[in-house]
């Protein structure tokens, strides 16, 4: 299951920087991996993110920004725990160095070394808890006076907190966020939609509270016994899953949610529903083309929620051609703009409440000549949007309870919200004969 | 960018200056010159030569400074082991070091110096450190045991390393046990002698409780010795499988996978028999791996590679979720292709419309190898369900009818495998396809064409035109097409000899007589020498009536797909080929033996 | 003014991009907003608009809305437009685009200017990206310009000649003249080189031009000993060599006419001798010439001592310790080995030859590998070939296949005795059968085809042993599993033999020190052996079709049981998804059924592979004279 | 002849592009200028100045950051090509005053002129540095006295 080496390339395949935990392949091997990039490109084969070359060294990475974190193995190692050790690097050095990009790994090479010290050793992840490895290998160079030591939580069954943590004033916030995937078809059909919530915390507590969190579970109620007789209507979540912190055994057992969090913010679980959910913001276009001269859009937007609801930061992208120009709008509402860097328009709107429906007319120039090697490249309309105080799947805290050996009180704070998730209407076909009123 | 001039000369001599700084009488320059030297080390240059200067700096209280000094030992110890020795003293008092991390950074980077003269001198520090009260110190030293394994094993073997690991496993933290667990494995694998890790009662028992409590990555190290575990009855089987089905709760997507290939190898090797603890964990097991295909792309695409092994194995689940694999405009091209794999094996009659409206739409996209593919799977779809094989033949024809060759090409292509899985349906569409003729240019489209029209000679008209097109540039074709070319000939012989005497007796001729390729000439040699002592036989032979092909899509024989799922989640699963062949071998080679 | 960007503040936003998706950004921004400044038709913020477009272009982005600003710009009246026009529309436009017949007008209108530098910029445009059309319709202005007084002028249209006529070929005849009469002006070096460079092209592409052009070689030689004797040139010095480009051209030219001419020659001869030895060898300039001095004594009708000469000075080059050096002295030698009579020469160098096989610098190594094929023969084979096969191993997989088929080919053609070949194709395709191409097999396997019945039987079992070890990577060799198996579906008879001949018992003529005699298998184990390939994890499609066909082959060989086994493996393949492979199942199934007198008719032993056509072609990978 | 001319810098970024025949396609062009870059970025110090390339010759020299990259005919002057590479860059050098690639950078334009006044259908069309750095000052008053206030 281990990674021989880890690197950290540019995109031309540079090493920036590397760690060989294990020796047992020559660090040069590193040389074979941009051919087999560029190899691929030059067939246009397809290029996965695992890749090996003939004398059988395997190098799996992951792409961010202008780098590849890249791990090299001969054996036949366990993928996923690697691809996802390297997502964690990301996230702990984005911690570190706020972005993670080759300046920030030249600017900070003896900090990565001496986290990929403690994160993996001969290929095996070790401590990979931001947090934790915060507290004792720090950006600012130790001076002799008090010596750093591995915080007990490196090596405790409760590696994500440390001990001795105090607050004035102890509070919990819980986010109810949940995300809505949407995928439609260009006539319109609705191809897939889902749920993906998430309860994120930010905890101010001292000491070692334990925390015992009840939901509105449809299984619980179940499995408790209890007749959803309670106010509020049950949900069936399909796949729920926990930070490391919560005791999955006791959640198999009775679907009590039970945990020691970690200090500060985090994400304690995740849910999903893939139920039909009803489009929140639906959106209808009608594209005609002039003989290449010009382009028109007529854009319709409509929220498909209850009217005391209200979407905040609307904001609708439709795409266009790569070399349009002249862009011109008019819409009923909000405000509407070219961003050339996406190649669409953007149309946002700041405030959409629920059952409303407004309309943006767009007009475009097009270039008389035309690109000869433009690939016609047909990215779908996406939609973002954030509704508050609002669930789409109706989920409801019921209580968070908290419990600290010093006995103190702590208050819970819920907030509820339902955003877009990956959002996506496809194109329909440009018309190309009947007109459009003018603007 | 610095403004260097194009006539301007390098200067020399940075490591003459290293040199000087290193043994400057500050600390604080030294500090920085060690820096200096690992950053130069870091883009690569030789700064080997500096191995003496550094070492003098690595008795220090300075951890920041000894962690660089040790980087530089890891880096160069293996191109001046003889120096290496002079820095082995300071090694050991720091496995002494009061604190807890020094100790632990000792013998951390003592194993990774992969020097073999040190390894007599790292036994006493090592026995030490995994009875350190530290379990810090006893979480690194447990590695340890495996790095020196690798180094020498029979030195770790004699020492007793591999006993304490054993006993480790019993340790009261389970940051060591998980650490443990994985040494031991390691150790096991690589070793000619198998049972260097043997798992009783107990120490299962042990496994079990660490699960609970152990990091993401102790969990997987776990589950992994889990999975390769052959419970002793059925009763302990499903003992683990109840402790281990929790996991499938975990946010780490490995831990997940880990879990599942538990369950999969269990049901695999019929430890788990009882159809009530079957269906509880299949239910169970879906909603995670449905979750999988929203993670970390990279993750879903090791996912769907492994779905796609899973359902070769266990149909029943996922029957629900197609939808979940439909492609989105923003998925990068490998997990596109992955997911049309797992479209293709849970279409049935149900969503088979909405499949087809799926690649249809896909068909339009611009990657050309995702298009490609796409066409590829409408035929698969066709020869997988028979009732769909209509509504599949009209969407390729309405692709053929769009003109863009790479589309029709693959359209033809496989359409040649639906007239052989539906003989004699669908012959309508033959003149809609031999229209395309001239327009093809890739050998597999054109020995498809070839096919075709040869196998249903009777029913073309002009199949004699059509194939002396072919034939005219017979030399120039590459073999697929030529040896296609070769038989269509000889069944249009045998079908309408009137037709293509000239024909053949060309094509066998130029094949026999000046072709190189001794496969193209055995196989006309054989049609040749048939027709000339026995034309009916030959008719009985080469008109033979062919069965249906193959309507399981398999991706994998069933004895490979055994083997890889014992795989789940490691690289055998993701490339669909044996641990054996990409070197994966255990046992790597040692570097002394 | 107007809110427009400057060039000089695009660049550096471009620079401080971190990300290529910054960068990507804000170039999408500033094109959209120059797209949308064109439609505007602002003639004054053109110029500074399509100087970014430029450099947007130059940084790979899409920039084709700009053409028609371009041609813009060149119909204004400032200079400064213009010369940015014509920049434009060099980079944004090539043949393929339609805009560029747009473009004639502008340039006819320019090359008629009293500007010469108008003049200049339109020839200097056609020059670089004339289309036949153009090259056409603009042809009888070039010629006039040809003639013009201003040297400045004359100079670009015999280089804007020199591409009209490789566009268009018929045009040439109108040009002949006046690029003769270029080689009057003695004193100015920018006339005498490009005309000098566009008689080189005439002559090349014209065999009348070519003999016509002879008069002039007295003329070529004495600018030629001009230079190197009496003329010094500040302005035309470098490193103390007078006009390089100049003589090297010249030397060029002389080498067409002198080529398989001896009264040419004769006229050259000194001239040569007198740059051969004078020439400063230290410096790279020098070399340049010498090395141009080589060629051409190497292929005109040159002295004998003037060859001498010009071998000793290739020889010089071989032990320079300057790579570049050494890199033209090994593609030189590789174009005129074939000219050389007595190859002894060169034999000489053979060692520094087999150093540079072994040189990490890919240029090096490909020539000297070259050379060393050209160098091949009957002496020397066996220990080339040996530092060949070592290279093969380490080679890129491109090269893999060229050195394969070339030690092939080689090894057939010099080989000591057949035997030999036999074992060093094996070799070959152990080390390189992934990589090798369809003729080594076919080429093999005609040598074994045509060999005594002994050897057949040696190389079947000899294959058959090397795949039976099942070494690492051999499953990986396709071609080495194609030979073996026809091999074993033509000779199994023999392979279940005892050897027919004891002297070749041993494995590998040249593996000494290997006694291993190969085992005598079993009919099993060789259905054994096919049957583990067809199911191996590395099996291509092809490998099977080979299998299948071995397979019903072997049926007449081999007993009921084996027999058996062979059909039921073949049956398997009725419904395969592959097309070929299921019409041979097909096909084989049926034909077992058949009497057993029709099937021993036919699958009897094929008919040896005589070579097709006699005297192919050989194709070292060497054209022939590229000069 | 000169087939193409290219300034790569030594993190790749592409300075100058300029071709010299029409045998190729945009997209083909930026394949080879992709391919041609990363084989002379991978070439160490001490090998030769010259690379095969499908039937090409490259031939390219480093300058400080950049490569000064040209693609000649097979049959070419290698060495000769060196000279010209040179040439080229002292003429730079000449105009600019100690050049270097910040200057070719910002005035790319300038760059291109150069070339055309040395290189016509990639064949060298001026011996004398001289007479280009002259013809170059020309222009340039020419074009200064009519320019803009933008610039």
């Amino acid at each position: 299951m281990v990674a021989s080496a880890i690197f950290i390339l540019d995109l031309k395949g540079k090493v920036l920087i590397s760690r060989n935990y294990r020796g047992d392949i020559p660090i040069r091997k590193i040389e074979k991996f941009m051919p087999l990039v560029l190899a691929a490109e030059e067939e246009e084969q397809t290029l996965s993110p695992i890749l090996s070359t003939e004398d059988g060294v395997n190098f799996l990475y992951v792409k961010h920004n202008n780098l590849y974190l890249l791990a090299m193995t001969k054996k036949n190692s366990n993928a996923v725990t690697i691809l996802l050790f390297l997502h964690k690097l990301i996230e702990v050095f984005k911690e570190y160095f706020k972005v993670l990009e080759e300046e920030s790994i030249r600017d900070n090479f003896v900090i990565i070394y001496e986290l990929l010290d403690e994160m993996m050793d001969f290929g095996y992840p070790q401590t990979t808890e931001s947090k934790i490895l915060q507290e004792y290998i720090t950006q600012e160079s130790h001076q002799m006076e008090v010596q750093v030591r591995p915080p007990i939580a490196v090596t405790n069954a409760v590696s994500w907190r440390s001990e001795g943590i105090k607050y004035r004033k102890n509070e919990v916030f819980l986010d109810v966020i949940e995300s809505v995937n949407l995928l439609v078809n260009s006539n319109g059909n609705v191809l897939r939609s889902e749920i993906l919530g998430a309860i994120k915390m930010k905890c101010f507590l001292s000491g070692m509270p334990e925390l015992r969190l009840g939901l509105n579970d449809k299984v619980m109620f179940e499995t408790a016994g209890k007749t959803t007789s309670s106010k509020s209507k049950a949900i069936e979540m399909e796949d729920v899953k926990f930070h490391q912190c919560v005791r999955l055994s006791r959640f198999e057992n009775n679907r009590t949610i039970s945990f020691i969090p970690p200090d500060g913010e985090f994400e304690l679980m995740s849910y999903r529903l893939s139920t039909q959910v009803k489009p929140l913001i639906w959106t209808e276009v009608i594209v005609q083309t002039h003989s290449g001269s010009r382009i028109e859009y007529q854009i319709k937007a409509k929220a498909q929620f209850k009217r005391r609801s209200t979407a905040n930061n609307v904001t609708i992208t439709v795409p266009v051609p790569e070399d349009a120009d002249t862009p011109k709008f008019k819409c009923s509402m909000g405000s509407a703009s070219y961003a050339p860097e996406k190649s669409a328009i953007v149309w946002t709107i700041k405030q959409f409440q629920g059952g409303k429906e407004f309309i943006l007319r767009a007009h475009f120039g097009l270039p008389s000549v035309k690109n000869e090697d433009e690939n016609q490249k047909k990215p779908p309309i996406s939609v973002k949007f954030e509704i508050p105080y609002f669930t789409t799947s109706g989920i409801q805290v019921r209580y968070l309870k908290v419990v600290e050996k010093s006995g103190y009180q702590a208050f819970p704070w819920v907030r509820y919200i339902t955003q877009n998730g990956d959002y996506h209407l496809r194109m329909p076909e440009s018309v190309k004969t009947a007109k459009l009123s003018t603007i | 960018l610095r403004r260097q001039n194009f006539f301007s000369t390098a200067k020399k001599g940075e490591n003459f200056e290293l040199k000087a700084d290193l043994n400057s009488e500050y600390k604080e320059r030294r500090k920085d010159t060690v820096k200096r030297v690992i950053a130069n080390m870091t883009i690569g240059k030789d700064v080997s030569g500096l191995f003496a200067d550094v070492v003098k700096n690595m008795q220090t209280d300075d951890i920041e400074l000894k962690k660089l000094v040790y980087l530089y030992l890891i880096n160069y110890a293996k191109s001046q082991p003889e120096l290496v020795i002079l820095a082995v003293n300071t090694f050991v008092k720091d496995t002494d070091d009061p604190n807890p991390l020094i100790r632990a950074l000792a013998i951390r980077t003592m194993g990774c110096l992969r020097v073999e003269e040190i390894t007599n001198y790292l036994c006493e520090p090592l026995r030490k450190c995994l009875r350190d009260d530290n379990p810090y110190v006893r979480k690194t030293a447990a590695i340890c045991v495996a790095k020196l394994y690798d180094l020498n094993p029979q030195l770790t073997v004699d020492n007793g390393f591999v006993s304490t690991l054993q006993e480790m496993i019993s340790d009261s933290n389970p940051v060591v046990v998980a650490n443990a667990v994985a040494a031991l494995s390691e150790i096991n694998d690589s070793s000619s002698q198998k049972g260097l890790f043997n798992i009783n009662n107990n120490i299962l028992a042990k496994l079990l409780a660490a699960l609970n409590e152990s990091t993401e990555w102790g969990q997987i190290c776990i589950l992994t010795t889990l999975a390769d575990y052959v419970p002793v009855d059925e009763k302990e089987a499903e003992t683990i499988v109840e402790r281990v089905i929790p996991r499938l709760q975990h946010a780490n997507a490995s831990v997940v996978l880990s879990a599942v290939k538990v369950f999969m190898v269990y049901m695999n090797n019929n430890y788990i028999t009882s159809e009530k603890t079957i269906q509880t964990i299949v239910k169970k097991m879906t909603p995670p791996l449905v979750t999988l295909v929203s993670d970390h792309s990279e993750i879903q695409y090791v996912a769907l590679r492994n779905i796609n092994l899973i359902l070769q194995k266990r149909n029943d689940i996922l029957n629900q979720e197609i939808r979940v694999f439909f492609c989105k405009y923003n998925d990068p091209p490998y997990v596109k292709l992955e997911k049309l794999e797992v479209m293709i094996q849970l279409c049935n009659e149900k969503n088979i419309d909405q499949v087809l409206s799926e690649f249809k739409e896909y068909c339009n996209e611009v990657d050309v190898d995702f298009v490609r593919r796409s066409v590829r799977a409408i035929g698969r779809c066709a020869i997988k369900l028979e009732s769909a094989a209509e509504r599949c033949v009209n969407v390729l024809l309405e692709l053929i009818s769009s003109h863009i060759n790479y589309v029709l090409q693959e359209a033809i292509v496989v359409m040649k495998d639906i007239f052989r899985k539906y003989p004699h349906s669908y012959e309508g569409v033959i003149v809609n396809l031999c229209k395309n003729l001239e327009s093809l240019d890739e050998p597999e489209a054109k020995a498809s064409l070839i096919w075709i029209i040869g196998e249903y000679a009777e029913k073309i008209d002009n199949a004699n035109e059509l194939l002396e097109f072919f034939l005219e540039n017979f030399k120039e074709e590459s073999s697929m097409v030529q040896l296609q070319l070769i038989t269509a000939i000889v069944k249009l012989f045998l079908k309408k000899p009137s037709q293509a005497q000239d024909s053949v007796q060309k094509i066998l001729q130029t094949a026999t007589q000046s072709c190189d390729n001794p496969d193209i000439r055995d196989r006309a040699y054989i049609y040749w020498r048939l027709l000339s002592t026995n034309p009916q036989a030959t008719k009985a032979v080469v008109l033979a009536e062919k069965p249906p092909i193959e309507s399981r899509t398999k991706i994998v024989s069933d004895s490979l797909l055994d083997e890889l799922i014992s795989n789940i989640g490691t690289l055998a699963s993701v490339y669909y080929k044996p641990a054996s062949l990409f070197g994966g071998r255990t046992g790597d080679t040692k570097i002394f033996s | 003014k107007l809110g427009v960007m400057r060039l000089k503040d695009l660049i550096k936003a471009v620079r401080n991009c971190k990300t290529a998706a910054d960068e990507r950004a804000v170039i999408a921004k500033e094109s959209a907003f120059i797209r949308t400044q064109f439609k505007e038709e602002n003639n004054d913020t053109r110029h500074i608009n399509v100087s970014k477009l430029l450099y947007i272009f130059m940084l790979g982005y899409p920039a084709h809305f700009g053409q028609i600003e371009c041609l813009k710009l060149v119909a204004s009246n400032k200079f400064s437009d213009k010369r940015l026009g014509y920049l434009g529309i060099m980079l944004l436009l090539d043949e393929n685009q339609e805009v560029l017949t747009l473009v004639t007008n502008s340039l006819k209108n320019d090359l008629n200017h009293s500007n010469m530098f108008n003049v200049g910029l339109a020839l200097c445009t056609l020059g670089n990206i004339s289309s036949i059309e153009m090259a056409r319709d603009l042809s009888s202005e070039v010629e006039k310009l040809l003639g013009n007084t201003n040297t400045y002028i004359r100079k670009k249209a015999a280089l804007c000649a020199l591409r009209i006529i490789r566009k268009v070929p018929d045009l040439m005849e109108n040009y002949v003249e006046r690029a003769n009469k270029l080689l009057n002006e003695e004193k100015n070096h920018a006339i005498l080189l490009t005309g000098t460079s566009l008689l080189t092209e005439m002559c090349q592409m014209d065999k009348n031009v070519l003999n016509d052009t002879r008069k002039n070689v007295p003329r070529l030689v004495r600018i030629l000993r001009n230079l190197i004797t009496n003329n010094f040139s500040a302005e035309h010095d470098v490193n103390g060599v007078a006009d390089p480009f100049l003589q090297v051209q010249i030397l060029r030219l002389l080498r067409l006419l002198g080529h398989n001419n001896v009264e040419a020659s004769d006229l050259m001869n000194d001239v040569l001798a007198q740059v051969a030895t004078n020439t400063d060898n230290s410096k790279n300039v020098g070399n340049s010439i010498l090395y141009e001095t080589v060629l051409t004594i190497m292929n005109i009708e040159s002295e004998k001592s003037l060859q001498v000469m010009a071998i000793n000075i290739l020889g010089r080059f071989l032990s320079n310790r300057d790579n570049n050096i050494k890199y033209v002295a090994l593609t030189t030698l590789c174009q005129v080995a074939s000219i050389l009579t007595d190859s002894s020469s060169l034999q000489r160098h053979s060692s520094t030859i087999i150093d540079c096989i072994k040189d990490t610098d890919i240029s090096i190594r490909k020539r000297a590998i070259d050379l060393a094929f050209i160098l091949m023969n009957r002496q020397n084979i066996r220990v080339l070939a040996r530092e060949l096969l070592v290279s093969l191993e380490t080679t890129t997989n491109e090269e893999k296949a060229k050195i394969s088929r070339r030690l092939c080919e080689c090894a057939n053609r010099y080989k000591p005795n057949k035997r030999w070949e036999i074992d060093t194709v094996c070799r070959v395709l152990k080390i390189a059968g992934g990589y090798v191409e369809q003729d080594v097999i076919n080429n093999f396997i005609r040598l074994v085809s045509t060999s005594s019945t002994e050897l057949q039987q040696y190389a079947t079992s000899k294959l058959y042993n090397i795949l039976c070890k099942r070494e690492d990577n051999i499953e990986c060799q396709e071609g080495l599993q194609l030979a073996t198996i026809w091999c074993i579906g033509e000779y199994c008879d023999l392979l279940l033999q005892s050897p027919l001949d004891d002297s070749l018992a041993n494995a590998d003529e040249d593996e000494n020190n290997t006694t291993v005699t190969n085992e005598i298998p079993t009919e099993n184990e060789v259905v054994d052996l096919l049957e583990h390939l067809l199911e191996g994890s590395s099996v291509t499609n092809k490998i099977k079709q080979y299998i299948i066909i071995a397979l019903i082959k072997l049926t007449n060989k081999l007993d009921p049981g084996s027999r058996g086994r062979a059909i039921s493996l073949i049956t398997k393949y009725k419904t395969n998804i592959n097309l070929e492979l299921q019409q041979r199942a097909v096909e084989f199934t049926s034909l077992d059924t058949l009497s057993d007198d029709i099937r021993s008719v036919v699958l009897d032993r094929m008919p040896a592979l005589e070579n097709i056509k006699e005297n192919r072609k050989q194709n070292l990978g060497v054209s022939e004279s590229s000069l | 002849m000169i087939n193409f001319m290219l300034l790569v810098s030594r993190q790749g970024k592409v300075r100058l592009t300029k071709w010299f025949n029409s045998n190729w396609t945009t997209k083909e062009r930026s394949k080879i200028v992709k391919e041609v870059s990363s084989l002379v970025l991978s070439r160490r110090t001490k090998m030769c100045n010259v690379i095969e390339y499908k039937e090409l010759k490259i031939v390219y020299r480093r300058y400080a950051s950049l490569f000064f990259i040209a693609g000649i005919d097979a049959n070419d002057n290698e060495l000769l090509c060196l000279e010209i590479i040179h040439r080229y860059v002292e003429v730079l050098d000449r105009y600019f005053g100690n050049v270097c690639e910040l200057d070719l950078i910002f005035n790319f334009n300038k760059a291109y002129y150069i070339l055309d006044e040395l290189l016509i259908a990639g064949e060298l069309q001026e011996p004398s540095k001289k007479a280009v750095l002259r013809v170059i000052a020309q222009q340039d008053s020419l074009a200064e006295g009519e320019e803009y206030s933008v610039q």
